[in-house]
């Protein structure tokens, strides 16, 4: 007991208690279970914050990337080595606010990879400032007499932005959460989940309870994934919040429609063998 | 007129095609086995403002642009009142009076001139109004001796892709200025104007003559470049047209991204996965790139930065050149980490040197910085291209990671004797760890413990030392005689050695130091230089001496003599000539 | 004619004939003409490009902002003085490219500034490579051969994301935008006029002819200006670009709703006669 | 055991109020009219992590933490743990058993200890568990001799606004630990241990205890600012908090922005109309922000940024301390304009030069970079607020301008004689010029001439030279006879003041310069003091000696020795002293 313990490796969940990441880490895992590919395939990439905290708690390769950068990394290793899956792990201040050019411009390119926006409503692990979903009127430290902004809706965004799979799920509830991770790191194309996740430390008027009041599950309203009008409806509406798959829809990846990755990765493209006078001829 | 050489610039309104008759131009030169350096002016507008290429060529090597020109090929009035500084009575100015309504009295030349109706004579072929720039290549080169063939071989070259319609229109073009400007010597049009022509030179199988920028994009290629991605920047710009256009070709992907912090994630991320990776920028964009520079550093993930620098602060003025990002990109990015900066001096040390960039980032698992500037990055040189076929080892891979208890792969393992740890990708089974922008342990997990923190420090830094032993001899034309030591870096270096032929020419001798290496720093060869020197001189192109500043930081000598230019304007051998002899 | 010639001043406009900006520039001229307000009480701010050329081509107070970063700086402008009318000129690729993260959040606070994007789906100051709005397998210097990305749709994220007042314009049509201009800077709060704009240098495809016949106005279609659903379809038509007021709707703008600025603005404010003591209290 | 000095420490999980305990307690001590010092560690997660709070107290003033400890509140087994180290024979522990599940005899303490039962106290008198953390404070202030009214009142304010009943808890709380440890130790339980507890002191109406970072905002406030906006970041966020919850008292408005860039671009919108404003990040945001600090550079727009250092690279240990950046800020952006880089080595300083910071940078119109650290952001010091009203000219506005010729307002007039040239603020009628990113003309416009660009670009550096002549004598405590003189800068300050104090009490003379102006920098200053020393060691919270290389750029001296830190904690008083020793 006088001595120091040394950590176990990978190292034991750091959050809240009640901390609704427990429960995306729990579906994490499973929906990466259910996907049978080998453990080293699967690379995650995490922003910084809470959410991203749970670099140390996965066996996986992993990337920390900086605060906001997570999704041009992930493009970047899929363009490096399209063999692998790549899951990314943002929460909302991260993805739709220090790095929202990103969020809104990568999704544009159809780049394959799963993204999960651990959404919370606040800056979290900066102790809680207003983030960009956080709801007008929300007192944070950083606006101690309510925020004046109203807040993102990344459904809706998504769904005006030509994102093929954008889907909603709430953090505790963890086999639909976790089927859905699974559906999303199959489908080959850019595809986000924004999960409701409490946060009990800074936003506890949106706890548990408050959830499952608001939110209204896309299939029992019959809603058809197949239609960017009805998704965008229903990320709009203003009565619930709506989980489930909101839209789908097939078509090429980037990395499909890059010419030099129609045989392999580059990663698999030697450099043992590099000819350039043929680039040379026109500097004759 | 010079031994040897010839100094030709054509001068009009930007958008009217003076790049693409400039670069002809050029390539003739240099199929005559001459060498070339071209220097371009233009403004931070697509059309309408004043443009400019100039070529200086020679039968010996030539380093920088020449004030005093041969031929001054005008395409309008403009041309005219911007460069009569650089007429002699020697020079020969071209213009069109008919089409640009030029009443050449007015203008007081110092200098005989031929009034060549390009527009006209190419209109009378059935030609267009911008092929009428050829009619003034064919005189131009019938007026400096070159070879007519010669340039419709190249005039070939650059226009194949539209057509043979186009190559047939634009090569009687030419035709008809060679012949113009033939028979109005012959007619004594040009009075006693004359142009001592010399000897077409063997053109090697490996002569070449690129801007900087094609350098480093070819360099880069050359090195192993697999992933670039970037954001466009002048002037760093033609280096991601370049790759773009040759993405097949070079047996790269090419990315351009939302923006330049994208650009250097993106790299880094391809970089995790193994593959050799790069993005390039100006000094505003690297701004941006600042905090991933760390990253890299962190993490010890190999990248390569490019940096084309223009006038600042801020936007500045994009076209123009400037050596001001100096202490700035040896610094920039919170906390500390090794890194390679390095500044080629001319296109043939950016294409080595952007090679070794690859190969370096890659060895040492870390950043190298590869500084340019629009002087460098759009001037032309000629070059030599001497290996075409590339083979390279890689570096640090470890073919077969175990994890050890803790399930992990300790990619950054303490090992007081190897400051380099290897690296495994994902994919590869039992290599499993964390690349972390946090401070990490040996598995790369975050950590804030006080001891394995200092050994993660030490670690990164003793790589500091196996980079030192890197630094090669820096280029240096000097000896103990010499009355003055020029002390330089980047593309200083050609207008240094322009001057120092000018001056041994004229009996005195000067030395050049041009650094190109300047993280880590030289710091014995450059303590040695200056000490051994009768006089030392710092020339650089900004306003408060950063390369002084690094010299003094590094030796601890402070050097008070300086020559200093931070106007956008390159420097001229001339002006440091009479600088030094004021 | 053997002197260098003096500008004049304002500088001349330095645009390539025929391009879109000469359209915008009248305009914005009558636009705020129109406006009946004291010229040295409009201050315009532009983004980099040859949109933002125009700072020197105008005589109103100027700012010429970094690449992208045009809306932060109409923000603070406005924040410390609510009684200017800030105008903000902005690229497509500054705008929705390097500033998106601005355009999408500033966007939410309602900042009382307007904004007039120069659509030309390229990056002309820098030559023309591929912007946010550059169309799907479009070739240019940055794709040669043709963009991967699906093109951004500003009208369609806007009515997503609680944007006040949605317009967009054709630069060739004079009259109709420099009316929306005028009533663009007569609403109170954060509104965008997208402005398509040819670039027959860089996007000759899209040319003035093109556009004829491929633009239609809302007030043809019998568009109704106060539902964002109604204003997202059309944003999201295939067929044809709408041009006309998408959107409008009447709530505070943002320094309406910050307490310090209700009796006058910042730069009213004196700084000659400050009082820390009571916030002294606290660290006793 | 010290002279009239005690050291105090509280440690637990944090989330569990041991930063508000600690609080207290410091203001306890604060009201008897000692100085303090408060030191403070957590890590970067929310709950869960180790945390502390200590609180160096005493009747003169104290300048750092202390190592050895007098009392340390345990409260878990952790703690003792963590602390063992810290403890002397003379120490005296605090713990909980019956909560804790503490077997104290396994800890092997070198000290007496008291088994307090802290929640099980509380909850008998209905309070809540973390209540429970009053009855160690209670107990505390018995030991140490602190009078249980003041603590009480402490209690009352900061609960207040939780309304009486919570105070009344508290307060029985307190009262509960205060007489538990009484009996305790009339009881023998302490049996030897005895603490020398002193007197009561004066408590003069100027006297607050802030940390560096609420200095930063209260002086910026009193410095006249008007717009803030900022990003959080760690460990400048609560910079930001603090701003935001005192908007209305302070007359401001504070804006949190949705990234860095943002941030800085506000402020310099703001400012373009006049207002003084001001962005706060740490190094990782500033990062961002390199580009426009050469806005408001190149447009000489007043702006200052603070900077609160943490390790890096890259993300690094955020709730950590160092000095890594310096170089960084000294040179950040790109090409060169002048700016201010001030670097306060306390909370009195961090209060005057951000005041301060917010004249200079209208004054000069221009960037001033206030650099702190974590260990300054966050250590709570004594201060005295001698002036809270106060009355701010302003510098450099033009109150008529008149537009020329041009239609235009000349805002950057030339003028050999007169560097600052009169502003102008939208809403003047005639004042019309652009605020330019581009080089420009003395209008505003963008120019790419070169004439304009070298006046422009010397304009802004004549600037400099007036700078210069803002710098006051630096901190310098020492003499001639010193055996060491210590050269520091910012935040170092207090650990070799406290070294100093504790070496002279021991006979040995050693001297502190600690810089906090880093630029312009104050060369004939340091040149001076380092002349006259017996021996120079430069102290720095960093691995490659940055303070180090500015003296040696600067002054052209090199300084050999150094002692560095680079692991994220402070500098302690005793380590600088077996340094020196050894
Ligand atoms: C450039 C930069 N700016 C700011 C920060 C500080 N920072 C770390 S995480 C974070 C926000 C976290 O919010 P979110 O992404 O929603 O994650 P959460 O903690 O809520 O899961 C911030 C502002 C940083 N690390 N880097
Ligand atoms: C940080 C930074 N990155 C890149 C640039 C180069 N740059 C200047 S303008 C521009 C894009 C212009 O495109 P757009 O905003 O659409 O304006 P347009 O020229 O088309 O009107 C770019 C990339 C820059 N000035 N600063
Ligand atoms: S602060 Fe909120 S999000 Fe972070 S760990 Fe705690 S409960 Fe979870
Ligand atoms: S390049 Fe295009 S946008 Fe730029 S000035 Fe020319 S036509 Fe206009
Ligand atoms: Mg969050
Ligand atoms: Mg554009």
């Amino acid at each position: 007991m006088s001595v120091k313990a040394k950590p176990a490796y990978p190292f034991k969940p750091t959050w809240c208690t009640g901390c609704g990441n427990f429960g995306i880490w729990g579906a994490i895992k499973m929906g990466i279970g259910a996907l049978g590919v080998p453990k080293e395939n699967v690379v995650m990439v995490y922003d910084v914050g809470c959410s991203g905290n749970m670099a140390d708690f996965n066996d996986h390769y992993g990337f920390h990337a900086l605060h906001g950068r997570a999704l041009p990394v992930a493009a970047g290793i899929k363009l490096g080595n399209q063999d692998l899956k790549v899951l990314v792990i943002m929460g909302d201040g991260g993805c739709y606010g220090e790095g929202g050019t990103h969020f809104i411009n990568l999704m544009r390119g159809n780049h394959d990879v799963t993204l999960l926006i651990h959404n919370n409503n606040r800056y979290s692990l900066t102790t809680g400032q207003m983030s960009p979903t956080t709801r007008k009127g929300t007192k944070t430290k950083s606006t101690p007499v309510g925020s004046i902004e109203e807040p993102f809706n990344p459904i809706a965004i998504a769904a005006s932005n030509n994102a093929g799979f954008i889907a909603r799920e709430f953090a505790a509830d963890i086999p639909k959460l976790s089927a859905r991770i699974t559906e999303a790191m199959n489908y080959d194309g850019f595809a986000m989940i924004d999960i409701l996740q409490p946060c009990p430390v800074y936003n506890p008027a949106m706890s548990y309870e408050w959830y499952r009041e608001n939110v209204i599950s896309l299939e029992s309203e019959g809603h058809q994934s197949n239609s960017r009008e009805a998704a965008w409806k229903q990320a709009m509406r203003a009565d619930k919040l709506a989980t489930g798959l909101f839209y789908k829809e097939d078509k090429p990846s980037y990395h499909a429609q890059v010419k030099n990755l129609q045989q392999s990765s580059l990663t698999k493209q030697p450099i043992s063998d590099i000819d350039i006078s043929s680039l040379a001829v026109e500097f004759k | 007129m010079s031994m040897n050489t010839f100094n030709w610039k054509v001068a009009g309104l930007s958008g009217e095609g003076i790049m693409v008759s400039g670069l002809i131009f050029s390539k003739t030169s240099s199929r005559h086995g001459f060498y070339i350096f071209d220097y371009t002016e233009y403004p931070s507008i697509i059309t309408g403002g004043h443009n400019t290429y100039q070529v200086h060529a020679g039968i010996e090597p030539v380093y920088a642009q020449k004030e005093k020109l041969d031929l001054l090929l005008a395409m309008n009035a403009n041309a005219l009142v911007e460069h009569l500084d650089e007429l002699t009575s020697n020079s020969l100015v071209i213009f069109d009076s008919s089409d640009d309504k030029i009443n050449i009295a007015e203008f007081n030349l110092p200098c005989k001139s031929l009034d060549l109706p390009m527009v006209k004579l190419a209109k009378e072929m059935g030609a267009t109004r911008l092929m009428g720039n050829n009619v003034g290549l064919g005189a131009s080169a019938y007026l400096l001796g070159l070879d007519l063939e010669i340039l419709n071989s190249v005039i070939h070259d650059i226009f194949a892709r539209k057509g043979q319609e186009v190559v047939d229109l634009n090569h009687k073009a030419a035709k008809a200025g060679y012949e113009f400007a033939r028979n109005a010597k012959a007619a004594g049009q040009l009075g006693n104007w004359d142009f001592a022509a010399f000897e077409k030179q063997e053109y090697p199988e490996s002569r070449v003559t690129f801007t900087g920028n094609e350098a480093v994009a070819l360099g880069s290629v050359a090195g192993g470049l697999k992933l670039f991605a970037a954001y466009p920047m002048t002037p760093s710009s033609s280096v991601l047209h370049y790759l773009a256009a040759h993405e097949d070709k070079a047996g790269i992907v090419v990315k351009h991204a939302e923006d330049e912090i994208s650009a250097i994630n993106m790299a880094l991320g391809a970089s995790f996965t193994g593959v050799r990776s790069m993005t390039s920028t100006s000094g505003g964009g690297f701004a941006y790139m600042t905090e991933a520079l760390g990253l890299s550093g962190v993490s010890e993930l190999p990248l390569v930065v490019f940096e084309s620098m223009r006038p600042g602060p801020a936007l500045g003025m994009p076209t123009w050149t400037a050596q001001g990002d100096l202490q700035f990109v040896v610094t920039a990015s919170q906390d500390e980490f090794p890194r390679f900066v390095f500044a080629p001096g001319d296109a043939q040390e950016a294409f080595e040197m952007a090679k070794l960039s690859q190969e370096l980032a890659e060895k040492y698992q870390g950043l190298v910085i590869l500084l340019s500037d629009k002087y460098l990055s759009e001037s032309r040189y000629t070059a030599e291209l001497a290996v075409t076929k590339l083979s390279h080892e890689r570096h640090g891979f470890n073919q077969n990671p175990v994890s050890d208890e803790t399930g992990f792969y300790p990619r950054y393992k303490i090992d007081k004797e190897n400051a380099i740890s290897m690296r495994s990708v994902p994919g590869q089974q039992g290599g499993e760890h964390i690349n972390n922008s946090y401070e990490h342990d040996e598995y790369g997990l975050a950590t804030e413990e006080s001891q394995m923190r200092i050994s993660q420090m030490d670690k990164r830094k003793r790589k500091l030392k196996l980079m030192k032993s890197e630094i090669p001899q820096q280029f240096y034309s000097g000896s103990l005689e010499d009355e003055i030591t020029f002390i330089s870096f980047g593309s200083t270096k050609g207008p240094l050695l322009e001057a120092q032929r000018q001056l041994a020419a004229n009996g005195k001798k000067v030395g050049v130091l041009n650094l190109t290496w300047l993280s880590p720093f030289p710091i014995e060869q450059v303590s040695k230089v200056i000490k051994e020197s009768k006089r030392v001189v710092v020339v650089e192109g900004n306003q408060c001496g950063q390369l002084a500043n690094l010299i003094t930081q590094e030796t601890g000598i402070k050097l008070e003599e300086n020559y200093r230019r931070y106007d956008g304007r390159p420097f001229y051998a001339e002006e440091i000539i009479k600088f030094i002899n004021k």
